[in-house]
């Protein structure tokens, strides 16, 4: 019995599903979190991608070759995410992947890909030395270490001198936004005055901006993801920080959600964003009313840089002339392209190389604009 | 070796891998409950053998068949912490202390800035083969069907069935759940430092609650008449995920609902195999 | 000939009352003792107390001229005490060899080990053990169900496999509790011989018994218990004629109808 | 610093408190570690966001439904997974790990049904207004928990100590087998506990969540772990012991936070925890309440 059920699970894993490979498709994989807690980034790349393939495959790649994509969910798993880079890469042969939707993921998955010469371009991996695992690994967002400089300049231009600095310690993202924020802050001149953790999960952090609010900062910098920054604005308010105090967001405060969960508690704190709905120029309206017709909601920033990813990919595939993955990474060095989130290009180091997309929003009545 | 089969094994070596490891987590599972005690500090074992291993890997660069014995040296160290003062209470205090134990070393992995903080550790050379892994597994499960069919197995099942019985027939309840609770650390601390040598990445949030649990359900699925049963458990739930697609959203939800029928309906497990318990 | 069991004062204190009372009790070597009284007087907590499950509040428990009284279950019986339980507590996942082999815990030495490397002096002790449990099985009339669950006996044999279970280790002291309880008259009596038999084999018996036919016939000493307090010590025989001992049982008009009728105790 | 520090620490203590009293009472009567009990507090948290975001009920209407469907999932649950092992007179071990999967399943059900983001109650159900006292500040919300805790304390030991129905779940704590032959129905007395520890959580859930602003299907779990070191600490099953052990718990969260460093916050909970297991396993105020009273 036992020995029929082994030879039935080994038949599923060797014959089952896959998409069927025509001949002139070029095969890309994609590995994005579709369940568990942090779905909902996954999902927005996931819209964003798709849109960009319906683009793509209008004309092809190399001559009228469609793109097979090829997404796999890794649940937020490092285990399930490691599986499915080598299912794409075993079975299903790409010869590009696109993620995995967060750096730690990246951290397990890059290895792997990278060992075996498989260009590997993160669109939402922000951490510092994601694209220092080799040199396949690409990313398309811009890591913090680019954004959050832009923002802390803007506030500086307000005369903010002193600022305090919290963070959820518990989950790469933050932590490493608070690290490049920490560091950018020293190098800004600006004086720190106190440095506060707190878990992702929490929902008190009454202690932490108590101590803060006796320093009387000129601002108070975040990294969190929008949750937990949601939570510390409506207890600052509670607490009584008020409009003299400006709050500075990482990537993670740069979400619509910020404003449906804090409301007005979040008005008048600035975030740096790559990418910006309400951005005038007609590449990016033209996205925006193609995701709405599509998906009938708003996109956000993930889906605008995976939008983006998969047309670099693309672009990168038809300057090799072929689809072979090692072909594939030398043309995504020198490739430039202009998408949504502005001009874009490879540095030596494989990550975005202008920051000139970046804008500065401010949150004022529950929604983001462009700040003053 | 052709190239198709190339291919094949690299394609699954991490699920293979993932196989051998779960296997040892759920053998660690089992050692505790066949004396009839909880302890979810299964995953917190795990995570101090990782983080041990991968430091001597990283820092000090010692050679791998070297740091597998000394990563299980903290988590046997935690062990006894945990178990001596807790052992001779009612098993619900050793379940609770473990679920604490593995909150606070979260809180250290989080807060001590050389042990990568939230970051985690990263760059782990892929040093574990597939020969040490199921090597390693093969000799725990002989092992321990060796000392189940003896006295000292005798002794753990008459503990599981009747505590204060056990006690009369002259069996040291203290020792053999302190020895439990050891070889547990012991086998959760080598999972753990294979798995970290297998996936070049270990974070604070991989060694929490929820695979705690995960390890338990490996362990009552299996049933825990023999060592094979939590094996097999273990194999079927890591399995499942890869073969049902679509399953991975409902994962968490199925190993609870194992847990449950298992407790309600089928406290032998899936595998009701039982053992001889003497050798002669 | 130094007793083999004494308890020197033996007090539990249990929310608020004196469940054993300052208890002298003596066991001599090669006897069958009975210790019997009313429900409730506290013989089932003696047991605890003298088997080490329950700590007493004062006094002292002396087993073959050694205090005990601080030792826990275990060590005492690898003394040599050994017991059964009131309701059996046999374990009904084994087989019936395997519950007597798990009773000869105290002769069972080898280490972790050897166990795993199952060495040649491994085989050797189990290959004893095993003897020596189907010896015993035979001794109690079990030999033929041997390999089948414990829990699919009936109560007789459930009864007679937690004696095997206990005496396989041949132990200096054995405490029965309540043995015969559940039993037909046919069981009863080959009880009966059983206890004289592990008698004579060198194995002490207390006993706590509730059918006094079977404790008269057996015993060689009585203690009767009350309310906690030991209220007679002595002979059977003197125990039948003791007035005090049927007042405890009987209550006293009873009683003294009783002894006008020159009584025979049956209860 | 130190006051506001103090106040914030009673107020946090308090939102504690009002978690684990539903907790301890469980334990103390049913004797089981009931981990499916974080499950109630997400519950009626959910209950309430439907009833006031969706059916646009106010929150003092939303508040007693939500307890009580709190409690109904309580009473529903103890029957499908306790009950049984009960009638089995099982080990507590198996309840407890009943419960584990019970409440893993249903969890992540949850996620999976309603999705993992964090909610918040409608803004303006309750008034904002922040008291402020040289320089002191206390939010209305705050005050809520802080006085839905000592009251349901209160509530609590005038249920146990004054009320025919006190007097059959004490005897219950005591002894369910003798409870059972004094003619107290134990099946129906132990219905009567999970529901009322279900509509404790679920109010639990409703105010805190109202408070913090946060309501996701874990926000039970999280609450959990904080509902372990204060039943453990305050003795389990004793309802005095659970309200000052979590004061006594967010004080020193908070000051720990404020004048230590804010990353310890947890480890000093879960210190404090394995502490007492190591020195004082009944608690630090001794014997449970709920069988002394």
């Amino acid at each position: 019995m036992m020995r029929r059920c082994f030879v039935v699970l080994a038949a599923a894993l060797t014959f089952g599903a896959g998409p069927a490979l025509a001949e002139d498709t070029v095969p890309v994989g994609a590995i994005e979190i579709l369940s568990g807690p942090s779905a909902a980034y996954g999902i927005a790349i996931r819209a964003g991608l798709e849109l960009a393939l319906d683009e793509v495959n209008v004309h092809g790649v190399l001559g009228g070759r469609k793109i097979a994509l090829t997404i796999e969910d890794s649940a937020g798993l490092k285990d399930q995410a490691i599986n499915a880079a080598r299912k794409l890469i075993g079975r299903d042969k790409v010869i590009a992947i696109i993620g995995p939707t967060l750096s730690n993921e990246m951290f397990a998955v890059g290895p792997v890909t990278n060992e075996r010469r498989i260009p590997t371009v993160g669109t939402s991996t922000t951490a510092v030395g994601v694209t220092a695992i080799g040199p396949f690994i690409f990313r398309t967002s811009l890591p913090e270490a680019d954004v959050i400089p832009v923002t802390l300049k803007k506030a500086m231009s307000r005369g903010v001198k002193t600022i305090a600095l919290v963070y959820a310690n518990d989950d790469v993202f933050s932590k490493s936004g608070f690290d490049v924020m920490k560091a950018a802050a020293e190098k800004a001149g600006l004086n720190i005055v106190a440095i506060e953790s707190f878990g992702s999960k929490d929902t008190d952090f009454s202690a932490q901006l108590t101590k803060i609010k006796a320093l009387k900062p000129d601002a108070v910098g975040i990294s969190a993801l929008v949750e937990p920054t949601s939570g510390v604005l409506l207890q600052a308010r509670q607490l009584g920080f008020g409009s003299e105090t400006l709050f500075i967001g990482g990537n993670g405060a740069n979400s619509p959600k910020l404003g449906e969960i804090a409301g007005a508690a979040a008005d008048g704190l600035i975030v740096g964003s790559p990418w910006f709905i309400g951005k005038p120029d007609p590449a990016n309206q033209q996205f925006v009313a193609d995701f709405r017709k599509k998906y009938s909601k708003d996109p956000d920033q993930f889906a605008a840089q995976a939008f983006d990813a998969l047309r670099i990919v693309a672009a990168a595939i038809n300057r090799a002339g072929a689809a072979d993955p090692v072909k594939l990474r030398e043309a995504l060095t020198q490739t430039t392209f202009s998408g949504v989130t502005g001009p874009f290009a490879f540095t030596a180091g494989r990550d975005p190389a202008s920051a000139a997309g970046v804008v500065v929003l401010v949150m004022q009545g529950g929604k983001f604009g462009i700040a003053p | 070796m052709p190239e198709w089969l190339d291919d094949f094994l690299w394609t699954y070596q991490n699920l293979v891998h993932a196989l051998g490891i779960n296997g040892l987590l759920a053998l660690s599972m089992y050692v505790v409950l066949a004396v009839g005690q909880l302890s979810l500090g299964q995953a917190a074992f795990m995570g101090l053998g990782a983080y041990s291993s991968v430091l001597l890997t990283l820092k000090l660069d010692l050679p791998f068949l070297a740091v597998l014995p000394l990563s299980c040296v903290a988590p046997v160290l935690f062990a006894l912490a945990i178990g001596v003062p807790t052992l001779r209470l009612s098993g619900v205090y050793l379940a609770i202390a473990t679920i604490g134990l593995g909150e606070v070393l979260r809180a250290v992995y989080l807060n001590v800035d050389w042990l990568g903080g939230a970051l985690g550790l990263s760059g782990i050379p892929g040093r574990a083969e597939s020969w040490m892994i199921f090597g390693l597994l093969g000799v725990a499960i002989l092992a321990l069907w060796a000392v189940g069919r003896s006295a000292i197995g005798r002794a753990m099942a008459a503990i599981r069935e009747d505590e204060t019985a056990a006690q009369v027939m002259g069996i040291n309840l203290a020792r053999y759940r302190l020895g439990a609770l050891l070889a547990s650390a012991v086998l959760a601390g080598l999972a753990g430092a294979l798995g970290a040598h297998s996936s070049s990445f270990i974070g604070p949030n991989e060694y929490g609650f929820e695979p705690a649990v995960t390890i338990l359900s490996f362990a009552l699925l299996g049933g825990i008449g023999t060592p094979l049963g939590p094996v097999v458990g273990a194999w079927i739930l890591t399995l499942l995920p890869e073969v049902l697609r679509g399953f991975s959203d409902l994962r968490l939800v199925f190993n609870g609902v194992i847990i449950v029928l298992a407790v309600l309906f089928l406290p032998e497990g899936l595998l009701a195999l039982r053992m001889r318990r003497h050798a002669a | 000939m130094t007793t083999l069991l004494r308890t020197l004062a033996l007090t539990l204190h249990y929310a608020g009352l004196f469940a054993v009372d300052r208890v002298d009790l003596n066991v001599q070597p090669g006897s069958v003792h009975a210790l019997i009284g009313p429900n409730g007087a506290g013989k089932t907590t003696l047991f605890n107390l003298i088997s080490g499950l329950v700590a007493p509040t004062e006094g002292t428990v002396l087993f073959r001229g050694l205090d005990v009284t601080s030792l826990p279950a275990d060590r005492r019986t690898a003394l040599g005490l050994a017991r059964t339980f009131q309701t059996s507590r046999i374990f009904g996942a084994m087989t019936v060899l395997e519950n007597v082999l798990t009773g000869l815990q105290p002769r069972c030495f080898a280490g972790l080990i050897a166990t795993v490397l199952r060495t040649p002096a491994f085989y050797r002790e189990e290959r004893a053990l095993v003897a020596r449990a189907r010896d015993t099985l035979h001794m109690v009339g079990l030999s033929a169900r041997a390999d089948l669950p414990a829990a699919t006996l009936p109560h007789g044999e459930q009864r007679l496999l937690e004696i095997a279970r206990a005496i396989a280790p041949e132990p200096a002291l054995l405490l029965l509790d309540e043995p015969a309880a559940g039993m037909n008259p046919a069981e009863t009596a080959a009880l009966a011989n059983l206890v004289r038999r592990i008698r004579d084999l060198g194995t002490s018996v207390l006993l706590v018994e509730h059918d006094m036919g079977f404790v008269m016939d057996i015993s060689d000493a009585v203690t009767v218990l009350n309310f906690g307090r030991c209220i007679f010590q002595g002979t059977p025989a003197a125990a039948r004629q003791a007035p005090e001992v049927m007042e405890a049982y009987l209550g006293q008009k009873v009683a003294a109808r009783l002894a006008a009728r020159a009584p025979r105790m049956t209860v | 610093m130190l006051a506001q520090q103090l106040i914030n620490g009673v107020l946090l203590g308090a939102s504690y408190a009002l978690f684990a009293l539903g907790f301890t009472l469980m334990f103390g009567v049913l004797r089981v570690i009931n981990l499916t009990y974080g499950f109630y507090f997400s519950a009626g948290a959910f209950a309430a966001l439907f009833l006031t975001r969706d059916a646009g009920l106010g929150i003092w209407a939303a508040l007693p439904l939500a307890a009580v469907t709190a409690g109904l999932i309580a009473v529903a649950l103890d029957w499908l997974l306790l009950a049984p092992l009960r009638r089995k007179r099982a080990p507590e071990l198996a309840s407890l790990m009943v419960t584990l999967g019970g409440v893993l399943a249903l969890y992540s059900a949850a996620t999976a049904i309603l999705g993992p983001d964090i909610r918040r109650l409608p803004p303006g159900l309750v008034d904002g207004t922040v008291f402020e006292l040289a320089g002191l500040r206390v939010a209305t919300p705050q005050l809520f928990i802080l006085v839905a805790s000592f009251v349901l304390v209160g509530a609590l030991v005038w249920l146990l100590n004054f009320t025919r129905l006190g007097l059959a779940i004490r005897a219950m704590a005591e002894n369910p087998d003798a409870a059972g032959l004094m003619g107290i129905d134990t099946g129906r007395t132990a219905a009567l506990v999970s529901f009322v520890a279900g509509c404790l959580a679920g109010a639990g859930g409703v105010l805190i969540g109202l408070n913090f602003n946060a309501i996701h299907p874990y926000m039970g779990e999280s609450m959990m772990l904080r509902g372990f070191v204060v039943v453990i600490v305050g003795g389990l099953g004793d309802i005095r012991g659970a309200l000052i052990a979590g004061l006594a718990l967010g004080v020193v969260e908070v000051l720990t936070a404020g004048y230590v460093d804010s990353g310890l916050k947890e480890a000093v909970a879960f210190a404090i925890l394995v502490a007492v297991l190591w020195t004082r396993p009944s608690g630090l105020f001794g014997r449970p309440a709920l069988r002394r009273a």
